[in-house]
């Protein structure tokens, strides 16, 4: 095992990946930008690198600063978090020429699936299923109206070197294609600097499915489980959970063993997530693998007891995670929820401020992932998520009961602090959300209504 | 008969435990066990005289001591532009760029830090003179560390 | 000779237990059983002055923040002694023991307090004019609930 | 189910209850002394009564005044929690008499176990091992000199209405009997009011285990497992874990099912822990039976994924628990420290005072039972119980070391507050309890040295 590890990130998942490494004996090293002095993780690890201002892309996004503080400090590798430079490959493959270990998959890997036409190509190869689309760049708007043809409406024009749901516009018939076409060129130049575009065909209402895996380097690849994340807003996950509601575990398992082969066939090494979209008719196309721990990963930790965090350093020191699929069973419900900093009455917007009343909830099977403390400010400059409310019952109606329990919990106040806690509580109120049976539409629905 | 300790120590501890449960001014308080006894009396009210000894002391609880003021006005600083290693001089052997007492102007080459085996001019931002020199030669240093301090002027 | 843990913590007890109990200004409490003794002292009544610190202040207990004062001064409240329900009469039907305007003696009955099919008399603690009853009759109320403002005098 | 639940107690565990009361829905009132309007469970409840002034014996033990509230508020049924009047068989008998439900064993057992040597002879007859005694009360020293000589030195002699490891004296050999006696009877009048003692067989050298039952009206009997609870000072326990550390599972389960069979025999019904102390020769003698919720039911709460009060809830509602034994599957290791408002430097005097800062641990598998907040004053008549920190893990030695990392991020500070917190860290750093080889003694040889 490592004897150092530096921190590349911040927030939660900082403080997340500090504790599961003190408790690996393992020295960590955290970088902060100069807005972030007053983040626990800067006090909790055993040393604190500030590496820039505030502004990410000379801090956290900055390969050179974060590279240097490796040196400084003598790390032996670095885990990238989530965000910033953790899907990176030209910064996997800088820490491989300075001789760190980058925790998570090889640069080919997160070059070959970082470009998303390539990796739907990739995965269809691998017997993945995924949407009708170009899985290439469209390079006029008339290529784009014969392959269009070819696909079927509704289409979804996106940016190659998309995420978030930015870079991308729909055109539900012939006739908007065009106009959809060069609004996401010029968006994804805008927002990704690359305006290259593919299309898609466009899925109107679906539940949004992945499946978590674990790969070694020799080839030992593990499942740990589907997990719905269809609560979203403008493509944002709010709510999580596994088991996936309403999906018989046939079904599941059935899906993560494709995805378990598809992993092992494309070489695929650590801890990645291969999202889906769960179409009406029951079907899944795949949409994209993240190539990295995710926000959403505690429910998994929950229904299996595995610590992901503690296998993404097991396979990046070892070759192999330090469990087998046998080891994994997964056992009951859970849920968790995120508490950012905005207000969902004035359309998400982003409320930094000062935090002077905060009480977190506590109690049976209810786990924080939190960075904020009383009397800190939560800087403007980065991802608006304070705290992650994750809960474990034995089924998905106790799981959410609990869960709103523990929102009724929630004190996050403090001048210009809002937060999403209260709009939480409404979704797990819905009725379709308590069915099982919303789509990621749920909260745009909501929204107008 | 045995050691003292346990009994001076249950004692002492029901003494404090008493004065806390009952609340109140207590004007005298006494427990005696055996051989062992604790007295203790607080000032009448009305009385000035010398602090009374708080039993908080006692317990252990001790103020944090006041932090040195920061130095005084019309004082700037020369920061880190990024996170590296510092070196005062062009290269090893050479005479500084600036010591203590020199004066600089804006724009002037203070020193200059290694990143990742570039190396970076370290610019004073206003004009003064160097009063101290406050990073290590050859140290690591990180962005907006403190390299040296002027005075304005 | 064995540990006297237990005795002490008895005495203790006892101590704790009869100062909190009997309540009111206690001025001086001594507990003796064979070798274990604890006295202690509170200051005289009269004694004007600063008040004195509390031991519970010394120890870091610091009294909750200052409430705010009931309107003016000498006004007084009569407080229920229990948690249960309160009648201002003694029986459905009759006048109230006391209403707004009458004067009261320390020890009047001003109402009933019920809890567990037991009537409780609730009594003025101090002489003063009712200038509010605080509390619905036949309602439910908690202990040191108030339920009539007195104005004293 | 239950309507509404009176919590008639403080502190953390009141709020425990609340919690899982809130999650099935039911309206909980909490009752609360003066000393304790700051307390979070008389905000998160739906009604709270103030019942008395700081004191318990006018407050919290005083049944009158919860009866009354109880009634006031329209409460179904109480729940006790642990201490104060949780197992007070007149109490029970007087919420039978008033038509409420007494979450806890009827009267009637706890009357049997309530007293010492009663319950010592019952449990015998009921198959489960006993430590040699006299099991009923002695009445001079020469009756006390007969008995000693059938039962073997050393020997303790105890208060019949014991607790809590006062009103007891050890007497090593024959000539210390008579002073040890006296002194016990002495000390039991004084703090118990009853000078009844009775005399047992005393071990020096012992492990404390216990085994955690939920036993439904229908003589269904379940366990959850054993715990071991050896870190105590002066009988107070600090760590409790599960499973038992060393015990290979064939003998905890022997142990169990032995206890399963004796709450069966005797009627046992509700949530109960049958106490034992396991001498060097591996037997279990039992010492007592605990008829309520224990403060360390969490460790059992977070390797078996059931939620304690909620079956006692189900018992009491339905007559028997929502679960069968075979629903219940022992998984991973869990430990449990007790963060007391205590001065491990002085004795472990109790600290009370206001609470300035305040961090509590979160994160993976990480579990927090609390009732302070920023801002609180400590009150100094109550228990000084804080916060329960709890971990969970594949393992003991990960359970441990995730420990560690919990307790390493606590901030508990104020004028004249202490925690045992760092006390807590040196305890687990400790090579007999890393050994899972310490006794009861470890603590009293840890001060000494």
């Amino acid at each position: 095992m490592f004897d150092s590890v530096l921190i590349a990130n911040r927030g939660e998942i900082a403080l997340r990946v500090a504790r599961t490494c003190k408790e690996m004996g393992i020295r960590t090293i955290a970088v902060y930008s100069s807005a972030d002095e007053g983040s626990p993780v800067v006090r909790l690890a055993d040393e604190a690198v500030r590496i820039g201002p505030p502004q990410a892309k000379r801090s956290y996004l900055y390969a050179p600063a974060v590279l240097q503080a490796a040196h400084q400090t003598g790390a032996q590798a670095i885990h990238p978090g989530y965000g910033f430079l953790s899907e990176d490959a030209d910064f996997a493959e800088m820490c491989r020429a300075e001789g760190l270990t980058f925790i998570g998959p090889p640069p080919e890997i997160l070059a070959m699936l970082g470009d998303k036409a390539e990796a739907l190509r990739v995965l269809s190869g691998a017997g993945i299923d995924v949407l009708p689309g170009t899985h290439r760049p469209i390079a006029t708007a008339g290529e784009a109206a014969d392959a269009a043809a070819g696909i079927g409406f509704p289409i979804i024009v996106k940016a190659l070197a998309g995420g978030g749901g930015r870079g991308m516009a729909i055109a539900r018939r012939p006739a908007e294609l065009a106009d959809a076409y060069a609004q996401a060129r010029t968006s994804a130049q805008a927002v990704f600097g690359d305006e290259r575009v593919y299309l898609e065909r466009y899925v109107e209402s679906a539940r949004h499915v992945e499946v978590q895996v674990l790969a070694g380097t020799d080839g030992q690849v593990l499942h740990l489980g589907a997990r719905d994340c269809s609560v979203q807003r403008r493509r944002q996950k709010l709510i999580e959970e596994t088991p996936v509601p309403g999906l018989p575990e046939r079904d599941a398992n059935r899906l993560c063993e494709q995805v378990v082969a598809a992993a092992r066939a494309i070489g695929y090494v650590g801890a990645g997530t291969f999202e889906f979209l769960l179409d009406d008719a029951g079907r899944f196309h795949c949409i994209e693998v993240n190539c990295r721990i995710q926000v959403e990963h505690p429910v998994t930790e929950m229904i299996t007891g595995v610590d992901l965090v503690r296998e993404q350093l097991n396979v990046a020191a070892t070759g192999g995670p330090g469990i087998t699929q046998q080891d994994i069973r997964l056992n009951g419900a859970a849920i968790e929820c995120r508490i950012n900093a905005e207000d969902p009455a004035r359309g998400f917007l982003p409320s930094p401020g000062t935090i002077e009343a905060l009480t977190l909830p506590a109690g049976p099977f209810t786990r924080v992932d939190e960075y904020v403390r009383p009397g800190m400010s939560i800087p403007p400059f980065y991802d608006p998520l304070l705290a992650k409310v994750s809960v474990w019952a034995p089924d998905r109606d106790q799981a959410i009961a609990r869960m709103e329990r523990a929102l009724a919990e929630c004190v996050v106040s403090g001048p210009g602090i809002r937060t999403t806690t209260g709009f939480l509580t409404s979704v797990l109120a819905h009725p379709l959300f308590r069915d099982g049976k919303h789509t990621t539409a749920l909260i745009e629905n909501l929204s107008v209504a | 008969m045995a050691d003292h300790g346990d009994l001076i120590e249950s004692v002492y501890r029901h003494a404090v435990g008493f004065a806390n449960e009952v609340g109140g001014p207590i004007r005298r308080l006494k427990v005696t066990v055996g051989e062992v006894s604790l007295e203790a009396e607080w000032p009448a009210p009305g009385d000035p005289g010398p602090p009374v000894p708080h039993l908080a002391d006692l317990n252990g609880h001790h103020a944090p001591a006041p932090r040195p003021e920061p130095p005084t006005a019309a004082v700037a600083v020369v920061q880190s532009p990024m996170v590296g290693t510092f070196y005062r001089s062009p290269e090893p052997g050479a005479p500084p760029f600036v010591k203590e007492g020199d004066m600089v102007t804006p724009g002037q080459q203070v020193g200059i830090v290694e990143a990742m085996k570039m190396m970076n001019p370290v610019q004073a931002a206003t004009a003064g003179r160097v009063t101290k020199a406050l990073a290590e030669d050859a140290g690591a240093v990180e962005y907006g560390q403190a390299l040296f301090a002027l005075e304005e002027g």
